[in-house]
Formats: C-alpha cells, structure tokens, sequence
C-alpha cells in the first residue's frame, strides 16, 4: 500500500509499498523519526486517506476510534459534551452520561467537565481527545502520539490505564509514539518505520503489565534505538 | 455597560438630531427637502395618533419578515446542497450566479408576470435583495470549516446530516451570522422597491405616496422608522442568536467590542 | 361565467375626482356586488405598470392611463383597448421655474429643464419650445420623473421642471410660478382601457363599469362640495387648492374623433422622437379603440 | 477541467434559453412580458449595430466600477478603525447601523440636496448599495482571527500595522472576498436605481427607459447584458484575487469544487 | 505574582504566588504535571498575559522570542516565509534568508523550504516554529515543551542544538518540558512547579554538554521525578 503527496511541485512517497497485517485483539506500536510516515500510515488504517495504490481490508461492520495527533476538540462544546460527541445519537442519554464519566475520570479530568476548550493546557486538551476515543469504545483504537503532551507521571498512568483497557476488552489498538520506551511497553509487536518503509518489525514477548525496570524491556528499548537512530548514534 | 451600551447611541443619534437642526437653522440645507427636525416629530406624532402608522408598520414589518424568511428557508438548504452536491453546483451555480447581478428593480416585469401584483410580487423583490448575502456567507462559512473537525465527525461514524448538524453549522455560524444580519438589513432596504407598484399599506408605500405629495417630512419620517425598527430587529436577530448559541455571544462581542 | 373579482386600478394622481368619489361610495361595490362579483383596486400608479399588469392578466381595467402609454402598449403587443376618456386636462400640465428663473419661454435656450421623458410633459416641451422657435436640442433636457424633478428644481439643481398636479401646486407654494401651461399647445387624453380578452368576454361588464363610472361624474357633477372635500382629503391638500384645480379638467367620458386625432398627434410625437418604431404604429381607430368608446354616455 | 468550466455553464444557459423558447411557443408565457429568445438577440443585434448598446455599457460599467471601488475604499478603512478604536465604534456603529437599514430609494431627496444631480448622486447610490457587504464581511472576518496567531505577530514584535497587514488582513481575506463579491454584485444591482434620476446613458437608464416604452424585449436583453458583465465581473474579481493572494485560491476552488 | 482564570464561574489559580528570578544569560527548565501551570507562567514572563497581581520586571529593550506549545504556523505562508516572519522588515532581504536558511538547517528541513503547513507532519510544524524562534535570535527565548512531537533521535539533536546555540550566545533562556530527563540535560537550574506555585529548585551543577548516561544526570532525574511523581510512584 502506497500514499503519495504532490508538494511544492515534487511527489512525496509518505507511504511507500507497506504491507501490514495487525491481527484483532492485538496491540501493535509504531515508532519512527519525525515525518516518516507514521500519521499517513494510520489515516490510511482509519479510512481518512484513499492509498494511490493498494488497498486496507478490515471488516466494515467495526467501528474505529481514533486519537489524533492534536487535540481536535469542537470549540464551541465544553469539556463533557466534547467526550460525549461520537456517542450522541448512538445511546441513550443516561448512557452517554455514564461512559463521558467513567472515561473523564480515567484521564483525570472529572473536575474540568465544564470548561470550554480554549481553557484548557495543552496537555488537558489532549487527554480530552483521549477520553473521547475511549468513551467510544471502538472495535479498532487508533492512537497518534497520544500522551505526546503529557507529563512523565501523567503518561504512566494513561499508558496503564490503556493496557488495562486493552486486556479486559482485547479490541485492536495500534498506537504511534516517537518514545520507544513506550512502544515497547505497550506493544505486542514493535513495526519500525523510516521514510515511508516498514524496516523492522519486533514481537515483545513480555508479559502486561511491563516496568521500564525491567531488563527485558531496557535490551529491546536500547537495540530499537540503535536501528532508528542509525550509524551516528548521538544516544545512550 | 448595559447602561453605556443605550446611552452612548442615544447620545450619537441626539447630536446628530442637534447639527440637523443648527444646519436648518443657519440657512445651510433647504427647508424642503430636508425639513427641520420639528416637522418631522409633528409628522410622526400626526402619523401615530392617527393609528396609520401602526397600520403601514404592521403591514411592512410582516412583509419583511416574511420575506426574510423565505430568504433564509431558500438559502441554506441551497447553500448546503451546492456545498455538498457537485452536479448541483455545476447546474445552480451559473443560474444563482446570472440573477446576483441582475437589478430586481428591472426584473418587475417579469415578477408581475410570473407573480402577478399582490403579495407574492412584493416579497418575491424582498426575497431577491435578501437571498444573497445569507447564501453566499454561509456557503464561505461552510467552505471554511477545519476539515480536522469534519474528520473526527467521519471516524465517529456520524451521517452526512449529522456531520452537517454537528459540526458544518456550528463552524459556520460566525460567517452565517454576518450573512443573516446583512441580509435582515436589505430587506428592510427592499421595502421602497416591493411597495412601489398596487400597494395601499406599508413604510415603503408610505415614502413612495408622500414623496408623490410632496410631503418630505413625511419621507423622513418614514425613513427614521424604518431606519429605527431596522435596529431594532437587528438587535432582536442577534439576541436570538446568542441565545440559540450561547457560545458564538462571545464572538459576537468581540466584533463590537 | 362571470369572473369572481373585477380588478381595476386606482388612479389619483394628478386629480382624478371621480375615481377619488367612485371608491370613496363605493359605487363598483354596490353595482358588481349586486351580480356577486368583487372589487379589487390595486394602486398603480405608472402607466407601463399598468400595461404589464393587464399584459400579465393581473388586472381587468386601467382606470386612468395616458393615452401615450396604452399607444405603446398595444403597439408593442399588449393585448388593450380603450374604452372611454378619463379626462382632457391641457390646462394641468405645465412649465415651471422659480421666481429668479427665466421668465420667458425665448429665455429657455440652454437652460437645464427636467421632467419624465416619453410623457405628455415631455410632449408639452417640445411644443413650447417650438412656439418660441426652439428646439428640444436648444435646453438640456434631463429624464426625472414628477416628485424628483420638483425636488430638483426646488434646491435649484435644475431651472424649469415640467410639472403637473401636486407636484405643480407644491411648487407654486414654495414661491415658483408657471412659464406656460399646455393650454393651446397639447391636447393630453388620458383614458380607461381593458383588456381585449375582458372586454370580448364580458362586454356586459364593461357597460356595468362605464355605468358606474357615469354614477361618480353624476355625483361630481350634482354636489361638487362633497366631491371636492372628499378629493382634497385623499390628495391631503386643501379644497382651496381643490377648488382651484377642478376646472382644469374636461371628464367628458365619451370619445369623439378630436379625441383620436389627438391620440393619433400623440402616435406621431412619439414616431418622430424615435419612441416608437415606424413599423410597429397603429391605425388608432381600428386597432386601439373599442366601439363602446364612442357610445358611452 | 477548464473545458468543464466553460461547457458546464454553457450547457445550463442554452438549455434555459430553450426552456423559454418552448414555453413562448406553448403559449405558456405572455410574448409581450417575456418576449421569445429570438426577440431578444434581435433587440440585442440591433443595439448592438447601432453601437447604443456599447456606449450605455461604457456609462455604466465606470459608474459601477467607480461606486464599486468607493464602498471598497470606504470600507477596508472604516472596519479596521472600528475592529481597533473603541470610540469610533461607539460613535459610528449606530449612525452605520441606521443608514444599513434605510432603502436608498428612499433617501434619492437628500442625496439629490447633498450630491446634486449629477455623477455623485449616481455613485452614492452605488456606495449605499455595495457598501455594507464588505464592510460587515470584513469586520467579521477580522473578528474571526485565530487570537493565537496574533500573539505570534505580537511577540515578533510587529507594529499595529503590521500586524494587521500581515496577520489580520491574511486571515480574514477568505470573508473579505465573500464580502467583496456580493458588494460587486449590489454594484450592478443598484444600475436602475441610480440610473432612475436625470440620466441619459447607462443600462439602467436603458432598461427604464424601454420599460416606459413598452419595449420589452429591450428590457430584457439589458438584464441579459447586465447579467453577462455582472458575471464576467466576478469572474474577473476572483481572478485577481488568486493572483494577489495564490494562498487563497485552494479556498475558493473548495468553495466552489 | 499571580494569574487566575474563571472556568465554569469558578476562579482557577493558574499561577499562585511566584516570584522568581532567572539571571540574564542563565538557561533555566521548568516541569510539572499537566495544567499545574507552566503554559501560563512562560505567558506571564512573554507579556502575553497581564498578571492578576503581581508583576513581571525585565529591561524593555530586550527581545522576546517564543515557541508556543503548538506550532502556530501562518496557514498561508510556507515554511521558509513562516520562518522569516518576524524577520521581515526589520533585516534586509539577504540577511533573513541566511537567517531562515541556517535555522531551517539547524531543524532539519533545509528540503521542506517550500511546503505550506497544512503538508507537514506534527513533528515537523514543531521543528519550524523552532527555528522560526531560533531565527529571530531573541535576548531571552521562552519554549513551551518545544520537543514534545519529536522522536528521540531528532530531539536530542536539536537538543544539542539549543545548548551550543546557548553556550555560543548566552542569552536567556527558559524551557518548560514533560520531560524530566530533558530538563536535567538542559536545566542550569530545574523549577518544579505543582498547581501554580513553584516547589522546588534544583541546581544542576554539570557541564555542558550532558550525557544522559552519566550517573550524575541520572541521579537528578530520579530525584525530581520522585518528588513529582509523589508518595504513590509508579515510575522506576
Ligand atoms: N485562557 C484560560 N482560561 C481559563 N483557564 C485557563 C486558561 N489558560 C489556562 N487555564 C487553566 O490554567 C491552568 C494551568 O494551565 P497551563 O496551560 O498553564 O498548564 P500547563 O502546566 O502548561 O499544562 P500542560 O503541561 O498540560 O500544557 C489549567 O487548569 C488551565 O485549565
Ligand atoms: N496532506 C499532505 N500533503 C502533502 N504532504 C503531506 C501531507 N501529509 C503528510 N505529508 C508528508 O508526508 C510525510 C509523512 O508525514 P506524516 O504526517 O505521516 O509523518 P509522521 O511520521 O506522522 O511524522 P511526525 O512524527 O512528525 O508526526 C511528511 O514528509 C509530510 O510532509
Ligand atoms: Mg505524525
Ligand atoms: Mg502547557
């Protein structure tokens, strides 16, 4: 599967020739440096973006979720009724009411259902975007760099937050980061990228839920590291 | 503020009442065709205890709603479905685009023919000064939604129609409130050009009847009317819109504030 | 079948007393509703709306129409024909100035003068100038229809309007005079017409509204007061004014062939100032009038 | 996609036209109110021939283009002041807001006591006609600017100035052209009005003038051409906006895509 | 000084009660959780925001430059004019485009001159608003998580970046991060911030540049992020 871009007049290959299979109920991540191809590749998986050539099989009848790389929020809508948007119309009152509260509360921000986007921190923003997809509950979880604005304390959290979720429902989740400690941590399998190719594919055969401590974690994190960063490597 | 927000227009209005009055004083503007600001209270306090005020008011105000109306009931499912069809766009597109240019005042002709001369001719001149701005401002309304927030619509499984609802309307509404408010006020502008053939009622036929008789304060008279319900319903338009949508106020004071 | 609604103009300006009578006792009211059809009188008061009204069959008769314009009309296809004359009024139609204006009609070369083009007024120029040797390329003649060529004239934009009706009387208040009226100069006709197809259909209805018509000139013609006072009312001026502009008006129903040689001088006016193609001019007589104009009492 | 362009349009224009031919041939219309095609284009032949036709166009086309150009200049001034001085608002919004509403028609006396007869009074009632759309379109696409990209000016340490040329003006163009067009468009549409006084050239004094003489046929082919050039205008309008600003043609493509 | 915000009619202590000093010359790191304010302080130190009390004192005649959270790119301009942008007018025509060409190379997108912003990825819009700021060559330079869409290997070279570019010109420098680690390397001095006051100072008395391997660094990181992350650590 290809996704060409016509830019300032030359053809820019962000996805070129991938072909990718992420099996249902598994949780894949996907790392790769700065404009590699990682967000064309997942609006391709999302159906947002036609591929120039090749095409995406998935049964039609599942509902994806996605988290996009910036907030996304509607302006005009508070806090709560952003989270409630995808389910309007789809349930019940009571229960949009219910899963707006429960994922609020997973992204730690029960107490800010009335503020209006604009009052938010970046980060708030974000978290508001992740409670969305959540409250959603889709049959396939797209996440862009999803905790990309938050903190280390808050981002450990979600991330728990977010295995857990995926081992009580074992729905699809693909999850891009640019923080390999985090691919590794929540992926069953690591897809490597570098502009526009798939160049690695690592199965993490650990259990869930992962430490960073733990030295199976850190050899993958280092040996994953050093394939993406190349011959002159600047890190530990 | 609530008190500054009447008081510096009443303000404006009254000195611009006193420079009148000087200049028609001081010999500068013709006592006819600009009578001095008393005439024009006589003619208006005639008018209104003779209850024909009230009358031509009642008859232009429903004619101007009427008409508005039908502006805004024709003009956004239109705008709508040329922001979405394209074979729509392609057939409605150069007609809308031929009869923006025309001058209603020449199409009279044609409206008695297809309208005849009653009602339906006078709110159709109503409809043709008023149609535009509101179509054209929300279909650039539409056009500048943030395709990011339409994409969260598609991924929420949301209809076309919802997507529109939800998402389209709201992200619109600034430009759409600039369409709606432009287009009150030229409804009210159409009154004289509707009201000028087989009227017996109404503000525009009023002027028009006065102007034949020669009576000018009663034309202004008129025209301080019109102008002053025009205001009006301007004020009334926007207060409806920030209660509809509570969260566009803020926008809203910004552009005057 | 008889139609639901007769639907005629109402016409006041400049002084059509019996009109202003007729509605005022209500008479087509009590004679057509007496048949269970009724009235409707939109107020037209252009002479080429009227025409497009009774092209568009939006109206039945023109109650008051320049014979200039139902000439137009029916010579550009509108299917019209007179039935009778509203009213001979040389006298109503003037040339006016203010008081530091030109005082002469030899005094006009190169002065600016306003007024409708294409009318009796326009009509009445022309032969004005001619009595003082002129010609319309003498003045520089600018288009303007009655209250705007008033106002021009009052706030000294222009130098001579020609006026008639109010718009003469306002100005003649405000301090202007009259250089000329069109006594001795035009013959202006203004007249009632319907159309063709109203009149083949229902030629009893047309005798019921000339019948009706005669009532309202009975009536003006028994209690003149009444009359006035009801006119000087509607037209919001005083009866003196009234008064004063009642006898110049001739409201003879009845078309005689002066009538059509004037119509037919009015056809060559407008031939002559390129107002009407050659070829589309009408035999007067044959194509415009409708018999009944001639027997109407 | 320009053949589309042009064959589009063109297929729609000539199946109206035959519309119309079919229905004066029915006898579904009145020849004399809605005269056939063929009349028409002989009308238009022959004021073509004659060369009248040029010369009432030429009238015109400078009146609009100058009134046009007014409002324009008028406008992009007075809605920064306002958007920026808080007084001027207080002081000019109401006077503004009560003229919006005033049917130019109604105000030919006091325009012929300030602006005579001549050229001006032509041109004010162009300017009332044209002005409000970009004036309202450009306030509300200056209130409409993204306060986060202001801040990003601010910090660069730009001037008032500058931040309005190149933030402020940028932002709001894709309303202003909106705004911008339909003022163009009230441009053409106000020709009869204010060619309805001491005129003696220019479509709208045409179209008045035949109307006065029965000739409809001549009536119409005046909106034709008026409809024509009003397209072209516009067509030549949103050209040398995508010149000036080739960011904004994306935009316009999608308004009209 | 202060800064209070009303959400929902209730009044929100964006920033409570700090006063702080950061030396001319110094380069000073901020962290803390996510809306514990360090969006709103930086705003305070730019001017961008009035305190609600208080006050911000620095010589008038120092410029300011500013990488705000988002990109906040100019949708109609490209990114070599969005990266001239605050240049334009007050430098000629030669020097900005050195300028633009240099930053654009600092940031790694010397290729991606001519590209309009919507064509970007997120990393690499944050990489322009980068070396917009960068550019204009401001005496104090105010970042807000200026790396936060960029993958390890591009952040830490444009962390590198920024300490030669501080080290070469030493002007004043504060960046707010998420990242501890990031504060640690680039921090003489690390602020910790929690719900608008601040918590603590730590002094980082390493020498430029930092390795993230040396135990020193190490050490602080874990210290910080102990006392930020508080009693319940669920971090290594
Ligand atoms: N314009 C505003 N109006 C109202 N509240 C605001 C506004 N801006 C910020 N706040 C509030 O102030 C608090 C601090 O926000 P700030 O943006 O400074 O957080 P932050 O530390 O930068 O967070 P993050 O790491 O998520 O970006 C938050 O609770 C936020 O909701
Ligand atoms: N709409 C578009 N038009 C043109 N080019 C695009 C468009 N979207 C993305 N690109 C280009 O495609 C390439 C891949 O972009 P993509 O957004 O997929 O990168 P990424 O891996 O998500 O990067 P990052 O980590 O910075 O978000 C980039 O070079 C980008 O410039
Ligand atoms: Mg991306
Ligand atoms: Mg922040």
């Amino acid at each position: 599967m290809s996704r060409h871009y016509q830019v300032a007049g030359r053809t820019l290959s962000a996805v070129d020739g991938v072909t990718e299979h992420f099996p249902a109920g598994s949780i894949t991540t996907i790392v790769g440096r700065s404009g590699c191809g990682k967000t064309t590749l997942l609006r391709l998986l999302a159906g947002l973006t036609e591929p120039s050539s090749g095409e995406v099989r998935r049964d039609p009848s599942d509902q994806v979720g996605v988290v996009f790389q910036e907030a996304r929020l509607m302006p005009w809508l508070d806090v709560a009724d952003n989270v409630a948007f995808p389910l309007i119309g789809r349930l019940d009152r009571g229960e949009v009411a219910a899963r707006v509260e429960e994922a609020l509360m997973l992204v730690g921000l029960a107490e800010t259902r009335r503020a209006l986007p604009v009052q938010l921190s970046g980060g708030m923003a974000q978290r508001v975007a992740i409670a969305r997809a959540l409250a959603q509950q889709p049959d396939i979880l797209l996440l862009d760099e999803p905790f990309s604005a938050l903190d280390a304390f808050t981002r450990r959290k979600l991330q728990r937050t977010l295995v857990d979720i995926w081992q009580a429902r074992r729905r699809t989740v693909v999850l891009v980061t640019h923080d390999v400690e985090e691919a590794v941590l929540l992926g069953e399998r690591v897809i490597e990228m570098e502009t526009g190719r798939v160049v690695g594919r690592v199965a993490i055969d650990l259990p869930f839920p992962r430490e960073a401590t733990d030295p199976a974690v850190v050899d993958h994190r280092r040996n994953i590291l050093a394939r993406l960063v190349g011959g002159t490597d600047p890190l530990p | 503020m609530s008190v500054r927000r009447i008081l510096v227009p009443t303000t404006v209005f009254a000195s611009v009442a006193a420079i009148w009055w000087l200049a028609g004083r001081a010999g500068w503007t013709n006592a006819y065709l600009l009578p001095a600001p008393s005439a024009v209270v006589d003619a208006l306090s005639e008018l209104t205890a003779s209850g024909i005020l009230l009358k031509h008011t009642l008859v232009s105000l429903q004619r101007v709603l009427l008409g508005f109306a039908l502006s805004v009931a024709l003009a956004l499912p239109l705008a709508v479905l040329m922001s979405t069809s394209r074979p729509c766009r392609a057939v409605l597109d150069p007609l809308l685009e031929f009869l923006r240019q025309v001058p209603p005042l020449a199409l009279i002709p044609l409206l008695i023919l297809w309208l005849g001369i009653g009602e339906a001719q006078k709110l159709g001149i109503i409809v043709l000064a008023s149609f535009f701005p509101v179509f054209l401002g929300f279909r650039g309304g539409i056009s500048g939604v943030d395709p990011k927030l339409i994409e969260v619509g598609r991924i929420a499984g949301l209809a076309r129609r919802e997507i529109l609802w939800r998402i389209v309307l709201p992200s619109a509404l600034p430009e759409l409130v600039v369409g709606l408010r432009i287009s009150l006020g030229y409804s009210w502008r159409a009154l004289v050009g509707a009201e000028l053939i087989a009227s017996s009622a109404g503000l525009g036929y009023m002027i028009i009847d006065a102007e034949n008789l020669a009576r000018t304060d009663i034309v202004l008279a008129g025209i301080l009317v019109i102008g002053a319900i025009g205001l009006l319903s301007d004020l009334l338009l926007r207060i409806a819109i920030s209660r509809v949508f509570p969260w566009l106020s803020a926008d809203l004071e910004a552009a005057r504030a | 079948a008889d139609p639901a609604t007769l639907r005629v103009t109402y016409v006041t300006a400049p002084f059509n007393v019996p009109s202003i009578v007729e509605r005022h006792e209500g008479i087509l009211e009590v004679d057509f509703g007496a048949k269970g059809i009724k009235i409707e009188r939109p107020e037209i008061t252009s002479g080429a709306k009227q025409t497009e009204a009774i092209a568009a069959g939006a109206i039945d008769v023109a109650s008051v129409l320049g014979g200039a314009s139902a000439i137009l009309a029916k010579a550009n296809g509108v299917d019209i024909r007179v039935i009778a004359v509203y009213a001979r009024s040389p006298k109503a139609f003037a040339l006016m100035t203010r008081t530091d204006g030109p005082a002469a009609l030899a005094d006009l070369k190169g002065k600016k003068i306003a007024g409708p083009k294409g009318t009796t007024l326009h009509q009445l120029l022309v032969a004005a100038l001619a009595s003082a040797g002129l010609t319309i390329n003498d003045v520089d003649y600018i288009n303007m229809d009655l209250p705007t060529a008033r106002a021009a004239l009052l706030s000294g934009e222009i130098d001579v309007a020609t006026l008639a009706g109010n718009n003469a009387i306002a100005v003649e208040k405000a301090g202007g005079k009259t250089l000329t009226t069109g006594e001795g100069l035009i013959h202006p006709t203004t007249v009632m017409a319907a159309a063709g197809e109203f009149i083949d259909a229902h030629p009893d209805l047309v005798e019921a509204y000339l019948a009706a018509h005669r009532k309202a000139l009975d009536f003006l013609a028994t209690k003149p007061d009444e009359a006035l006072k009801i006119a000087a009312e509607e037209q919001k001026i005083s009866i003196e004014d009234a008064k004063a502009q009642l006898p110049l008006y001739d409201f003879t129903p009845t078309l005689t062939d002066a009538d059509v040689a004037n119509l037919e001088a009015d056809q060559t006016f407008m031939v002559d100032n390129g107002m009407l193609p050659k070829d589309r001019a009408i035999d007067i007589r044959k194509n415009l009038v409708a018999p009944i104009a001639f027997s109407t009492k």
